[in-house]
């Protein structure tokens, strides 16, 4: 049941209006890599609804963000199928298959289990890319085309204009916050959070606890393939990295970074990580090592995120307020 | 208290038995309950009580014999199919959502049996789960503490709120794992009370030390021993029965 | 520098959302004249796996365009450097991030294969001139290439393709290939076969263990069991290093001759000790080769960095020589794209690795060397194919 | 197939199976013992390995090394879990997962920043060189062998360590009881210390006996991390017994995966893993979840 702090909103709500005027003034090349955050934003988002809420811990999550931008490679490169109206339900359609699937089978065991073996599924998944060498192994391929949106002869979308797919971004984003944000306020989000607080006393109130817990992993799989469609389209490549555990342990970090249990908080994790990052590599070559201190501190120092830290200042704004 | 015309099985057990590493903690127990009944299990404590009551409720599945309800073979069946089939439970250790108000307890119990999977309606749109709860909650004794967080709670109030949610899912029978265990006088017999009326409406498999609260509300009292039944009868028989005299006097304080 | 850049947009970030004044954000620009200093973006690994080979390919370049003056065509240089860290991911945000943010003239990079595809696309949609001076899937000149695109390396075919002629002048006619299952494997192992088997050979079986396992027992196993005359591998660093232990170790080496691309002992024969010895290798490079400009360079290289010079280190040195030459045609005038694509494919670059030129695909057309350890030091036995080129299949410049 | 060509495959894979179940078992001893899940221990196996080459370097002993650099991975181990881990335990897996992520990011940096970027190789030492012929073509490496047989000692010592003795019953109660071992008097603070040492401690090992045979290079910790998770998911986690049975396993379907399957062995490994979880979800021999 998100409650978003109120000083929470106001971030968001501000972060989305300096969102929504960036491209005005911004230069193509952080259009661009806005819209990358944003994106990123989407599937660390997706992974909260697990992580944050079913209490799922997913270290495998990346399979189903990679798989989708494999299926547009895939359909575009081998069946020169370029039409969004293809592609976007084909992506959605595998990464909902494929977290079915492996979903079915982690669902059946908890905590540590649950981790190693998402993480084990996710990796075989990785390999079976990772061998095929029509779809470039290793090197990964290029994407021979960016989906068309056309009617008839109407071209309704350009997704090779920047400006355009950044609003596309934008837009999926705050959507997906706010289906999410619905989900979560209705009777099937109460049950998640029960689930993860309680699950034997959920079963013996008549919850079907395997069944909640598999639609919550396909729900959050099909939205990590949206943001998988989204960096197919953004990005144009393929490869194996986009779907092995290195990218799945970042975007838990990503989301334990901006506070999970909170939808807003990974959407700031997302932001604040690759911005640092970024700074970071142009420091020092060995800004891994940097990474490797923050992620460690974060752990130490912050488990609740920046969500906790603003949830902590509301409080103290409020007792001050009180106080005065 | 209305005694039905005919005397009809609710739930019956055939040589029910579950091991543990080889060691059986119930052993071949057959029990009829009867709708409408009181029937009170008791015993020393290892006597195998609570381990039959996750076995009636599906928490543990049964290494021997069968479990029926309403005439249907519900042996082995996951717990959340049998209390969607109107069996509820309460337990020993109080087991509720404590970061959620009483209110938000009692509906996330009676939510449990919308018929369909619901995730875009929120769930405070949902009238008749909402008045379940409420309900519920008024019937415990807690209207007035509906919106406290239930950690907050006394220890009375949360074993209050256990019984509430059990019946926010609309149970016809009960299975209470000791309901008034760790109360005092005072909130003991207001929770006496809440099963005095409870037992009008509902069957009930009740497991509980205090021997006085036992025989002034069962009808039915089953004694058990070391995992199996030792007897079973009214409270008159079970007051006269030789062997559990022998077998049960200077246990019965309880713990 | 870009760290400056990008410490500007952070910040700049920072005040927007807090709703500042925003507007002070002004993009970079020059103005294109003669005056200006030409941007050299290099976009190569700084840090991982390759770490090595991006420091060599990189101070070798400058080094050599220091030796020709420091200035391309009159123009000083603004080298704009960034670690690719061998993330395909990262490749086309780190390519537009030097073409678009940056503004850089030209595209110097990468050793990643993945990461040089990334590259091509990036190059190509922004209509800037890329230079490859290391990665070598055969796509980049021949379905990938394009009329800015040049490599200055090699293709993963061209060091492959001499070995099967060799093996068959040593009078092998079976062969097993062994290479990691990935597509630089697949393309020299092409290459290998595509001579071996015109020349009458017959590969018995391809061994393809998944890369970057260096578990080879099954492997060699089989390759015991089949018994073929020789047997081809393609692995490089650590797996290259443990599989010629482990094919000395099963007994195989003395028995069954073993051949492989330059990379296969490249930088690891030394650590492999005995297990290297009387090992063949085919690569556009040996250390010690006998010309005057390879000894001059050698010395110049170790001279500069402390560290012995290597094909890679060869590779920045050529590049920079490219950059010198052809941007001499044009008086350092980049835009002048025809003019600049016309020098570049006549050019010819004298190299520690000899004399070559460029094919129609704009890939190196050089000799292919013959190497062979024995007494622990890897000697050149002499040229295994003159003047080789990539067939360039498919490619087709538009 | 011939008798011999299968035979010799089944030792390949056997004696792949020891070298896995080396690692793994420190894996799940960790697990298994603390509930802690630490991804960080295919970097101390990387560790260990560096650790030997660099003192096989300085002294010129193999065995001199091993002596060494044991110490040396051992007190890092304890000083991790003394100083970080030890305040995760009462925090969800999830922090765990994070901190050893952490954890391996450092750990490789400062791989590159002590020992460089090359790929190094280890001498076998002296009396362990050389081969036995077992075909006219082949023949089997002498250390490979002393290999397997330092795997089954550990495996026999680990054996008798949790079951025989006083600190085995001590782990044995701690794994299922936290709350008895305490209240009987014995310091689960410094057990659990001791325990995620030897966790290490036995990475770190594998990492070093390994790498005469195995190369010492950047990033090696990585493809046996993932691996040995799949050795100790398919065995069962926190099971010793599982450990060895999942990696023996896993050693003989990696084999003949590449022998029968060339075209899809990266992935018979995992395949092999679904299916052991479809039939038991805790794997072979774990205890029910």
């Amino acid at each position: 049941m998100p409650h978003h702090p109120r000083i929470a909103l106001a971030l968001l709500a501000l972060g989305a209006v300096f969102l929504a005027v960036f491209p005005l003034w911004g230069d193509t090349f952080y259009i661009r890599f806005i819209a990358r955050i944003m994106i990123f934003a989407l599937f660390a988002m997706s992974l909260d609804l697990l992580v944050g809420y079913a209490g799922l811990v997913s270290l495998g999550h990346a399979a189903f963000f990679g798989l989708a931008v494999y299926v547009v490679a895939g359909l575009v490169n081998k069946a020169g199928v370029t039409s969004a109206f293809v592609l976007l339900p084909a992506a959605l359609g595998a990464a909902a298959i494929a977290a079915a699937a492996i979903g079915w089978i982690s669902i059946r065991t908890t905590g540590v289990y649950f981790i190693m073996i998402t993480l084990a599924l996710a990796q075989m998944v990785y390999y079976f890319f990772h061998d095929q060498k029509e779809w470039g192994g290793t090197d990964g391929m290029n994407i021979d085309s960016k989906p068309t949106v056309m009617l008839g002869d109407l071209k309704l979308f350009d997704f090779y204009d920047r400006v355009q797919f950044y609003y596309l971004a934008l837009g999926c984003l705050v959507a997906a916050f706010v289906l999410l944000t619905v989900i979560l306020r209705s009777p099937f989000g109460h049950t998640l959070v029960g689930i993860r607080a309680n699950e034997g006393r959920m079963r013996a109130l008549g919850y079907d606890v395997q069944r909640y817990k598999l639609i919550a992993f396909v729900i959050a799989g099909t939205l990590a393939g949206l943001a998988g469609f989204l960096e197919a389209a953004r990005a144009t490549f393929a490869t194996p990295a986009h779907l092995g555990w290195h990218e799945s342990g970042h975007v838990l970090m990503i989301v334990i970074l901006g506070g999970m249990g909170t939808l807003f908080g990974p959407i700031l994790g997302a932001f604040v990580m690759l911005l640092m990052e970024d700074y970071f590599a142009t420091l020092t070559e060995r800004w891994l090592l940097i990474m490797g201190v923050f992620v460690i501190l974060v752990v130490m120092l912050l488990p609740d995120g920046i969500a906790g830290v603003l949830r902590r200042v509301g409080r103290l704004g409020r007792r001050g307020a009180g106080d005065g | 208290m209305a005694e039905p015309a005919a005397r009809e099985t609710v739930l019956e057990t055939r040589k029910l038995g579950r091991l543990f590493g080889g060691l059986a903690a119930v052993q071949d127990v057959s029990l009829t309950v009867e709708r409408g009944r009181v029937h009170a299990i008791v015993g020393p404590n290892g006597a195998g009580k609570t381990t039959l009551i996750n076995l009636l409720s599906g928490d543990l599945k049964p290494s021997a014999g069968t479990v029926g309800y309403e005439g249907r073979d519900i042996t082995g069946w996951p717990a959340h199919r049998v209390a969607r089939l109107g069996i509820g439970r309460s337990y020993q250790k109080t087991n509720i959502f404590r970061d959620f108000t009483a209110f938000e307890n009692c509906r996330l119990a009676a939510q449990a049996r919308l018929p369909r999977l619901s995730l875009l309606r929120p769930a405070a749109g949902h009238r008749d789960v909402t008045e379940q709860a409420a309900h519920a909650l008024e019937l415990c004794g807690l209207a007035e503490r509906r919106d406290t967080r239930a950690a907050s709670m006394s220890y009375g109030e949360q074993r209050q709120l256990e019984l509430a949610m059990m019946l926010a899912t609309g149970p016809q029978l009960l299975l209470l794992d000791e309901p008034l265990a760790g109360m005092g006088p005072e909130e003991s017999a207001r929770v006496l009370d809440l099963l005095r009326r409870l037992a009008a409406g509902h069957t009930m498999v009740m497991i509980e030390h205090d021997m006085d609260a036992v025989f002034s509300i069962a009808d039915e009292i089953t004694v058990m021993v070391n995992g199996s039944v030792l007897a079973s009868g009214t409270p008159a028989e079970i007051r006269a029965n030789k062997a559990v005299q022998d077998a049960y006097l200077g246990e019965e304080a309880p713990e | 520098m870009t760290a400056h850049n990008r410490r500007r947009f952070i910040k700049q970030a920072g005040a927007g959302m807090g709703l500042a004044a925003a507007a002070s954000f002004v993009p970079t620009r020059f103005a294109i004249g003669q005056k200006a200093k030409i941007k050299l973006g290099l976009m190569l690994p700084y840090s991982g796996t390759y770490a090595a080979l991006g420091h060599n390919i990189t101070d070798a370049m400058k080094m050599r365009i220091n030796e020709g003056g420091g200035k391309l065509g009159g123009r000083e240089i603004e080298y704009v450097q960034l670690d690719d860290e061998s993330a395909p991911p990262k490749g086309k945000d780190n390519a537009s991030r030097l073409l678009v943010r940056d503004k850089c003239d030209i595209l110097v990079g990468t050793v990643h294969s993945g990461v040089a595809l990334a590259m091509a696309q990036v190059a190509k949609e922004e209509n800037k001139f890329l230079v490859i001076p290391n990665a070598g899937a055969v796509d980049l000149t021949r379905k990938n290439c394009s009329a800015k695109l040049f490599r200055t390396s090699f293709s993963n075919w061209q060091p492959a393709f001499p070995c099967g002629d060799v093996a068959l002048k040593d009078g092998h006619k079976t062969a097993v290939i062994m290479t990691w299952k990935y597509p630089a494997g697949f393309e020299s192992a092409q290459g290998f076969k595509d001579s071996f088997t015109k020349g009458g050979g017959k590969i018995i079986k391809e061994i393809l263990p998944d890369f970057p396992s260096v578990e080879f027992q099954a492997g060699l196993t089989e390759i015991a069991a089949l018994k073929p005359d020789c047997v081809y591998v393609f692995f490089a660093g650590a797996g290259a290093l443990k599989f010629m232990k482990d094919y000395d170790a099963a007994g195989l080496k003395a028995r069954i001759q073993l051949y492989g691309p330059g990379f296969l002992t490249d930088g690891v024969y030394k650590q492999a000790g005995s297990a290297a010895e009387g090992i063949k290798t085919t690569l556009h490079y040996a250390d010690d080769i006998d010309t005057p400009i390879n000894k001059k360079f050698r010395a110049a290289f170790k001279d500069q960095t402390k560290r012995d010079a290597d094909v890679y280190a060869v590779q920045g040195y050529d590049t920079g020589t490219f950059l010198l030459q052809g941007l001499a045609a044009v008086q350092g005038d980049v835009g002048a794209d025809k003019a600049l694509i016309k020098a570049w494919e006549g050019i010819k670059i004298d190299s520690p690795r000899g004399t070559f030129t460029l094919s129609k695909s704009h890939e190196p057309i050089q000799d292919i060397y013959l190497r062979q350890v024995y007494s622990g030091d890897e000697k050149l036995l002499g040229i295994a194919h003159k003047a080789l080129a990539d067939p360039g299949t498919g490619c087709t410049m538009a | 197939m011939s008798l011999s060509y299968f035979l010799i495959q089944t030792l390949n894979g056997v004696q792949y199976g020891f070298l896995l179940f080396l690692v793994a078992s420190g894996l799940t001893l960790v697990f298994g013992i603390m509930g802690v899940i630490n991804l960080a221990h295919g970097a101390f196996y990387m560790v260990g390995a560096y650790l030997a080459w660099w003192f096989a370097e300085q002294t010129g002993s193999f065995v001199l090394a091993l002596l060494l650099s044991l110490p040396v991975t051992v007190l890092l181990g304890l000083a991790t879990e003394r100083f970080a881990i030890r305040y995760l335990y009462a925090r969800d897996h999830l922090y765990q997962v994070l901190f050893t992520y952490g954890l391996i990011l450092i750990l490789n940096e400062l791989q590159r920043l002590l020992f460089g970027n090359d790929v190094h190789g280890l001498p076998i030492p002296a009396p362990l060189a050389g081969s036995i012929p077992l075909t006219e073509a082949q023949s089997y490496p002498i250390y490979r062998i002393f290999l397997s047989f330092t795997c089954i000692a550990v495996a026999a010592a680990l054996y008798l360590l949790i079951q025989r003795t006083r600190l085995g019953m001590v782990i044995r109660a701690g794994s299922t009881h936290r709350e008895m071992v305490s209240a009987l008097g014995f310091d689960i603070a410094r057990l659990f210390m001791v325990v995620f040492g030897l966790g290490v401690a036995l990475a770190a090992f594998a990492g070093m006996i390994a790498a005469p045979v195995n190369t010492v290079y950047p990033g090696m910790g990585d493809h046996i991390l993932i691996i040995s998770f799949v050795v100790v998911v398919i065995g069962g986690i926190g099971s010793i017994k599982g450990a060895f049975v999942g990696a023996m396993v896993v050693g003989i379907a990696d084999t003949f995966g590449r022998v029968l399957l060339p075209t899809g062995a990266g992935v018979v490994v995992y395949a092999v893993m679904a299916l052991v979880l479809l039939w038991r979800p805790q794997g072979l021999f774990g205890r029910t979840v």
